[in-house]
């Protein structure tokens, strides 16, 4: 087990658990979560790449992508919220 | 031996007529009614030809026997009178009257089995006169005015008909001087002679003008009798000229000619006069009369040119054989029909009797088409004068035989005859079928019942459509005319149309509800589809499932070893360079 | 000028340019709108005119633009072309009188003219398409360019039929589609050949080759009203009379008709079908068509649906002379498309005045109308005269080929179609005759006021039509009669 | 000033600074908006010109070369891509200054300029991208933008059904990027280039699983299109006229392209492909064919062509790809220009009439006749009649599919066919239908300056398939699929 193979397992299993979770989940917010899991599982994935077998440098290039795709991942979290929000005060005006 | 052949052959149906007066013996003797001529078919099928018997003990000393022409003669006749006989035992089963028609019905048979074998002109006259006098019973015996009136009719001609054929018969033997049928017919007869012979018969045969008995008694007689006075008895007559006439030796040529007229006239006036009749068995017996003009004409010829007879005798036996069986299956079906009460039965008993119609009507290749080519061919033989009208009379007797027919199938839908009401329906229809198949298949059995007698028929062309076609065609015409006459034009129309519109009406509705079900479909169906995928979360599971699904296939054709000539070579376009332009118009950046 | 190579152009653009101006033109315009109409239905003649006389000089249009690779769009004018323009050019310049009659005081005359415009221009389309391609083109325009004709009333009682019309119409385009694809792959072109492109297809593959004329021929069936295909016909008769006229006697079913011709004649070839075995099926399904639609006109009360079973019965006379694959029976064919075009439009604009000036839309209230429109109802009487085939008018002519060709294929059983078709024809025309010319009015309607007032325009086409069909079957051998020209193209059909 | 005003940099950048300048300015965000488009489509046509005299034209971002830096590639297909995006995105825009010129709607003018150039960005880059990072983030950028697009009218069910497209979007972004993670740990690099030279592995079958499930999700293909139909129906009609003609397009385009550069585009898969397209043409013409508005109609229209087109990807099997991107890539801009023009039209009609319940537009007196004129127009290219292009999509995809032997497709492109006939002609039929009409009825109603754009879109998207044979030789150029050899 080298600690690339188990970033590597973790990073597929959270990816998988996010995706289980967005598919399956109702709650609107629950989701959101899940695809967050679903973008650091990929992220995971992508750092393992980066990995060299010391005592070569690690490939920077991955973490370029990483940082890119939390970006945005981070702009799409504020869009959902944004929209969840704004829907849950149309909603609640209408029970009011 | 061969004696006491011929006497059972007669003595049956003799016997069980007796024993029928005895009240205990009447159930097995109705039972054995259809039996009653097997005997004597047997003989004629069986016996090696010609069969010569005598018995010189017996009255003035009677002769038997049996040759080619005779033996056909038995054949059909027999089997007419043994399914007669089946058709009467259901038919006579609650009659008053009964034994007494029995009796009638078998002395009748025996005389007319009888005539056929004798070989004496004595025992002929003997056999001929009980046939008819006997048959006087089975033609009254309704009793009722109508019955009354035509057997007074029919007694009036027999006795006619006895006395002329008696006095014929006297004049030949004492020119002949002999009393055998065979001297007779070697015999320079005088004119006179076979005048009255021609007489005679002629009554049996109804030609006209001798024929005013025929239709009346056999639309008066029980069906049964019916269609053995008209299937077979009258082909006695035709014996009887066969058998007595000096045909082919000696030209008769005033007499040929008034046979042939007569026979000519009787062909079309039979129509004129059938067509008009309203009982639908009068009408088959002035069929039986049209019928009887054409084996005139072939007998007419015959004395006219001596020499053709030899052609014409094959085809005229046919032709008697032809009409027995197709007169026969008629009239029977008519009984049958008169039976039925469902309303399918009766159609499929209608629909059954077109098939002896069109057959006696002459249908391409039927008997009746075959017998009347081969008497074409035959009548060629014969003067060359006549001949013209003679095939002219011979093909358009083909359709006054199909307007009659058309009128007697109208006639039995309209007015069918009474039936007894205790008939058992299905009883009566195994002799008709028995009889009808004979009719239609008698061109295929022809050869084995007739031998060397069946060449002309088996040469013959298979004969035009057209007589039939157009006579059907006008009978329809008159049909359809009489009808709209009846209800009126407007009437008419609407009933001809009726079915078209019904069934136009009956798509269109079909294509509404169609419609209008697949209207429902296609807004119900969707719609639940819709549902269910939703509550699946389709799109979900999907997700997962092709994720799922195409890792697998991709990974399976990982795994095979892709099979290269399967797929074009391509080369790929230049995806990137190291420097930084490609094409000569790009500008250089650096 | 005088030789102007794209003259075939310029006939199609007389109508497909007209459109656009006539669905921009205003409502109320109406004069200059009839002026448009008729200068291009008359120029149209006139250019139709000129085409043919140069055609009949030997000169060769031929007009091509590739729309894929290989497929051309093409237009060409051969002689059979010439047949079916000439048809479509005269009977829509007098059609368009008659319907600026009809319409005058009616809804969305622009919608209607310019419909009206894109349909002739789709009929001109497909007679002059060079191939199969631009054929599927024009079918499919003439397709939409009806629909709206039809519904131009836009009856509720149109709407319960409405999905028959469509499907039929739009699913016999889609199969012609499928056909032509079928062709193109099969033969490598959808070209029209005289002597026909798939003579080594039908060697190789015959079941393919079968497979194709079925569909091809199911496919212009629909339009031809063919017999199992022919539902959508008695429908769309809820049209206005004009484009019942129209769609009975130029447009539609012709169009149908002309497909075929151009299947069997160009695509297969006569010989090569003939060969294939393919010939005698279609012609029996015309005869089964000819005979089940007089039956269902005889009971049809409204006129209108009457005379469109008789179209049913009446183009399948088209088909039949064409599948009877003989010389002979091509000229009946070809000259029964101008003659039962003459001859039903002139009962189509006749039913229409009936209807307007009368009120008369039922055979049963046709009693004594002879009396009253007496120049409507002689025109109707002689085209009726003329469809039961009584000479010397027009139907008379074509009758009399196709029994004549009938006989020289070998197929007897056609004299007995034609005559029982004839007798079917008599038993549903006369009738009406009878009512019209023998048969005491008062009754029937309720307060009809004296004589009718119907315009000239109104008045005028049905007895110019009827006029034609006298002449068309008087002056049958006379030069440039509609026979002659069939005469000519039959030559090119059948390679002579 | 350095003198590489790329083209290719133009088309991408120009949007992205016009969005910004949108967003700060909103006051003037159509004037910037229509401005910026015009550059952009102006540059899509220099470059479009370069293309046709020289081929496939590279250029690298930012001067780094691949496989680490960014290239720009342009070949006939994405510049075909690219005129599409940029032209019809004109007219929508024109037809938007209409659309959106309501009291009520300042809201809406506000953030569609912006969203729309930032959308522009997004699907410019897609169609020059040759790097699949490059694509993800370029999907990411559309996605936001589209969402943002969909619920610009701000009511409930636009926002729920932004919401879920929202869901789909991202996740199918997501599944992407997990895809990219696989390739790059298999490959070590990203470009294309790389792509082709990977070896097969258990890895590239994840990732071309991966990615392949995520573009399906985007691009609605039958059963992932679940999102669409409530989302483009919702949408305010220039939006809807965005997301259906071009959006869905993007990811179509993404999947077109990588199935020729992964390893092993199997058999089975392209059947299951095929499949799938055959799914959405059946289902998505049956909730067509019930469908109760206008909208939602052209939504499952949109459903159904997205299936088409796959049976066109799938139509002759993987000896026939090498063919068969051409009618896809046929399929896509006939619909692209056909669809815009029809939810404009679809738009007009619900301005004019008040409403777009199907059942009821035979009941309004007022007609926007060339509103439905275009209606019309558009639906007989989406239906597939002569002579538009769509017939000619359609008539390449069953010609490949009868040459091949493949007669399933081209019945149900046959039963498609039928089925779009169906229920366009509910629609048409309503126009033309007067009967039902209680009040007195206007004649020629509703012209307006805002059918000009519609119109000429529905008119374009006939007329093209008069020049079929040109653009199929355009978009060959730099052989986007591979030279036969």
């Amino acid at each position: 087990m080298t600690p690339d193979l188990i970033y590597g397992v973790t990073g597929i299993a959270v990816f998988g658990i996010g995706l289980v979770g967005a598919l399956c989940a109702q709650e609107r917010l629950r989701r959101v979560l899940a695809l967050k899991l679903c973008s650091v599982g990929a992220g995971f994935l992508l750092v393992v790449g980066a990995w060299r077998e010391p005592p070569d440098t690690p490939d920077p290039v991955p973490h370029a992508l990483v940082i890119t795709g939390i970006v945005v991942m981070v702009s799409a979290t504020a869009v959902a919220l944004a929209l969840i929000r704004r829907l849950q005060t149309l909603e609640a005006e209408d029970d009011a | 031996m061969t004696l006491l052949a011929f006497a059972f052959a007669l003595g049956l149906p003799l016997m069980l007529a007796l024993a029928l007066s005895w009240p205990q013996a009447r159930g097995l003797v109705w039972r054995m009614m259809p039996a009653a001529p097997l005997p004597a078919l047997a003989l004629a099928l069986l016996a090696p030809m010609p069969l010569q018997t005598q018995a010189e003990w017996l009255i003035l000393g009677l002769h038997f026997g049996l040759d080619d022409v005779a033996r056909i003669f038995v054949i059909f006749t027999g089997l007419l009178w043994g399914a007669a006989g089946a058709s009467a035992r259901h038919w006579m089963r609650a009659d008053p009257r009964a034994t007494s028609f029995g009796v009638m019905f078998l002395m009748a048979q025996t005389g007319n089995l009888g005539l056929l074998m004798a070989q004496d002109a004595l025992s002929f006259y003997a056999f001929f006169a009980l046939m008819s006098f006997a048959s006087y019973g089975l033609v009254l015996h309704n009793r009722d005015t109508q019955a009354q009136g035509a057997a007074r009719l029919y007694i009036s001609f027999v006795v006619l008909g006895e006395l002329a054929l008696f006095a014929g018969l006297a004049l030949a033997a004492t020119q002949a001087g002999s009393f055998l049928l065979a001297d007779l017919r070697e015999a320079p007869l005088s004119g006179m002679a076979v005048a009255l012979m021609i007489l005679g018969f002629g009554v049996k045969l109804g030609i006209m003008p001798l024929h005013f008995w025929l239709p009346p008694a056999h639309g008066a007689a029980p069906v049964p009798a019916s269609a053995v006075l008209s299937g077979a008895m009258i082909k006695a007559g035709l014996f009887g000229l066969m058998a007595l006439l000096p045909l082919g030796n000696i030209a008769f040529e005033d007499h040929g000619t008034v046979l042939m007229a007569a026979g000519m006239v009787t062909i079309f006036a039979a129509l004129l006069l059938g067509v008009q009749h309203s009982s639908a068995k009068a009408v088959l017996g002035f069929s039986s009369v049209s019928q009887m003009g054409i084996l005139a004409l072939g007998l007419g010829t015959a004395l006219l040119v001596p020499a053709a007879w030899a052609m014409i005798l094959p085809v005229l036996v046919f032709l008697a054989a032809h009409h027995a069986f197709a007169k026969g299956a008629l009239f029977l079906g008519t009984g049958a029909f008169a039976a039925q009460s469902s309303l399918p039965a009766r159609i499929a008993v209608a629909a059954a009797l077109l098939a002896p119609a069109l057959v006696l009507a002459g249908l391409p290749a039927s008997s009746g088409a075959l017998g009347k080519e081969a008497l074409k061919t035959a009548l060629g033989e014969g003067s060359t004068v006549w001949l013209p009208w003679l095939t002219v009379a011979l093909s358009l007797s083909g359709m006054a035989t199909t307007l009659l027919m058309a009128r007697f199938v109208w006639l039995i839908w309209a007015a069918p005859p009474k039936a007894p009401a205790t008939t058992a329906p299905e009883a009566l229809l195994l002799p008709f079928a028995t009889l009808a198949t004979f009719a239609l298949t008698l061109p295929l059995t022809w050869p084995l019942i007739a031998g060397a007698f069946s060449e002309p028929i088996t040469a013959a062309p298979s004969g035009a459509l057209w007589p039939v076609a157009t006579a059907a065609a006008f009978a329809a015409g008159v049909a359809i005319f009489a009808h709209a006459q009846r209800i009126g034009p407007t009437v008419f129309l609407a009933q001809l149309f009726g079915p078209a519109r019904s069934l136009g009406a009956r798509i269109d509705r079909m294509i509404t509800a169609r419609r209008r079900a697949a209207r429902r479909l296609g807004n119900a169906l969707p719609r639940r589809l819709g549902d269910t995928a939703i509550r699946w979360r389709l799109g979900q599971t999907a997700t997962a499932a092709l994720i799922a699904g195409v890792f697998a296939v991709e990974l399976g054709a990982n795994m095979r070893s892709p099979d290269a000539t399967e797929i074009p070579q391509v080369e790929m376009p230049e995806l990137s360079t190291g420097v930084e332009v490609q094409g000569p118009l790009l500008p250089t950046s650096e | 000028m005088m030789d102007a190579p794209l003259l075939p152009l310029f006939i199609l653009m007389t109508s497909l340019l007209a459109a656009p101006i006539l669905f921009a033109l205003p409502e109320r315009s109406a004069r200059l709108r009839t002026g448009i109409n008729l200068s291009m239905a008359a120029l149209k003649v006139a250019l139709v005119g000129w085409l043919s006389l140069k055609v009949s000089q030997g000169v060769i249009y031929d007009l091509r633009f590739e729309m894929l690779p290989g497929l051309e769009f093409k237009l060409q004018a051969d002689p059979l072309a010439i047949l079916f323009i000439a048809l479509s050019a005269v009977l829509w310049l007098i059609t368009t009188v008659y319907s600026v009659g009809y319409l005058e005081h009616g809804p969305h005359r622009a919608r209607f003219f310019g419909f009206f415009s894109l349909c002739v221009a789709a009929t001109v389309g497909i007679a002059m398409s060079g191939n199969l391609f631009t054929f599927l083109l024009f079918y499919e325009l003439l397709t939409l360019a009806t629909y709206p004709l039809v519904i131009h009333r836009g009856d509720v009682f149109f709407f319960i039929d409405w999905g028959i019309y469509v499907i039929y119409t739009l699913a016999g385009g889609l199969v012609l589609l499928l056909g032509t694809l079928g062709l193109w792959v099969l033969a490598g072109t959808t070209d029209f050949v005289p002597g026909g492109v798939l003579a080594d297809v039908v060697a190789e593959t015959p079941l393919a080759a079968k497979l194709l004329f079925v569909v091809l021929i199911g496919a212009l069936g629909v339009k031809a009203a063919l017999f199992p295909f022919h539902a959508w016909l008695p429908i769309a008769m809820v049209a206005p009379a004009p484009v019942s006229a129209l769609l009975h006697a130029v447009a539609v079913v012709k169009a149908g008709a002309f497909g075929i011709m151009r299947v069997v004649y160009e695509v297969f070839g006569i010989e090569t079908a003939q060969a294939l075995g393919v010939t005698v099926p279609l012609a029996v399904l015309a005869g089964i068509t000819i005979i089940y639609g007089s039956l269902r006109a005889i009971t049809q009360d409204d006129i209108k649906k009457r005379l469109a079973y008789s179209t049913v019965s009446q183009v399948s006379y088209i088909t039949l002379g064409v599948a009877l694959a003989s010389p002979i029976a091509a000229i009946g064919a070809l000259a029964h498309l101008i003659h039962q075009g003459l001859m039903k439009i002139t009962m189509f604009m006749a039913a229409g005045n009936l209807a307007e000036g009368l009120g008369v839309k039922r055979v049963s209230q046709m009693d004594g109308v002879g009396r009253a429109m007496p120049g409507t109802m002689l025109a109707f009487s002689l085209a009726a005269l003329g469809m039961i085939g009584l000479p010397p008018l027009a139907g008379f002519v074509s009758k009399w080929y196709l029994a004549q060709g009938g006989l020289e294929a070998g197929q007897d059983w056609v004299i007995a179609l034609l005559l029982g078709s004839s007798l079917l024809n008599a038993i549903y025309f006369l009738p009406m005759l009878h009512r019209a010319w023998f048969c005491d009015a008062a009754a029937q309607r309720d307060g009809a006021p004296g004589r009718p007032r119907i315009g000239w325009m109104l008045a005028a086409p049905p007895i110019t039509t009827a006029v034609l069909v006298l002449v068309a079957g008087g002056f049958a051998n006379a030069p440039f009669s509609p026979l002659e020209w069939t005469r000519f193209i039959v030559a090119i059909e059948y390679q002579e | 000033m350095t003198p590489d005003l790329d083209p290719m940099i133009l088309a991408i950048f120009l949007p992205l600074f016009g969005a910004i300048a949108a967003f700060m300015l909103p006051r003037a965000a159509a004037l910037i908006g229509l401005v910026t488009l015009a550059m952009t489509t102006g540059a899509v046509f220099w470059l479009a010109q370069r293309v046709l005299a020289s081929g496939a034209v590279i250029v690298p971002l930012g001067g780094w070369g691949a496989p680490l830096g960014i290239d720009l590639r342009a070949d006939g297909l994405s510049v075909a891509m690219l005129l599409l995006t940029s032209a019809v995105g004109f007219l929508v825009s024109v037809a938007a200054l209409d659309s959106l010129k309501g009291a009520d709607q300042a809201r809406q003018r506000q953030y569609f300029w912006p969203l729309w150039l930032l959308l522009l960005t997004g699907m410019n880059g897609v169609y020059l991208s040759t790097d699949i990072f490059n694509l993800y983030v370029m999907i990411e950028v559309i996605a936001l933008a589209a969402v943002g697009l969909t619920v610009l009218s701000g009511t409930k069910a636009a926002l729920r059904a932004g919401l879920e497209y929202m869901y789909a979007s991202i996740l199918g972004a997501l599944l992407f990027l997990m895809g990219v993670g696989f390739v790059y740990m298999q490959a070590g690099r990203l470009d294309f280039a790389g792509l082709i030279a990977a070896e097969p592995s258990a890895a590239m079958s994840a990732a071309l699983a991966l990615m392949i499930v995520g573009l399906l999700l985007k691009t609605a293909l039958f059963p992932l299109h679940f999102w669409l139909p409530a989302a483009h129906a919702n949408a305010t009609a220039p939006a809807s006229a965005l997301l259906s003609g071009l959006v869905v397009k993007a990811a179509l385009y993404i999947f077109l392209r990588l199935t020729t550069y992964m390893p092993l585009p199997d058999e089975i898969l392209i059947t299951l492909i095929g499949a799938l397209g055959a799914g959405a043409v059946l289902w998505g013409g049956l909730q067509a064919l019930r469908a109760e508005r206008l909208k939602l109609l052209v939504a499952w229209s949109t459903v159904v062509q997205i299936g088409l087109i796959f049976i066109a990807f799938a139509r002759a099997g993987q000896v026939g790809l090498a063919e068969s991107w051409k009618a896809a890539a046929l399929l896509i801009l006939a619909h692209g220009v056909a669809k815009a023009a029809m939810f404009l039209a679809a738009g007009r009609i619900k301005d004019e009439i008040g409403h777009d319940r199907i059942r009821d537009l035979d009941r309004a007196p007022v007609r926007p006749t060339l509103a439905q004129f275009t209606f019309a127009l558009a639906a007989i290219s989406l239906i597939g009649l002569p002579p538009s292009l769509g017939f000619i999509g359609k008539w390449s995809l069953m010609e490949g599919a009868m040459a091949a032997g493949y007669w399933h497709w081209v019945a149900i492109t046959m039963i498609g066919t039928f089925m779009s006939v169906a229920y366009f002609s509910r629609v048409l039929s309503a126009f033309l239908r007067f009967d039902r009409v209680r009040a007195p009825v206007g004649e020629h109603q509703g012209w307006a300056l805002a059918d000009a754009a519609p119109l000429t879109l529905a008119l374009t998207a006939i007329g093209l398939g008069l020049m079929a044979a040109p653009i199929l030789r355009f978009i060959e150029i730099g052989y986007p699929f591979g030279a036969a050899l």
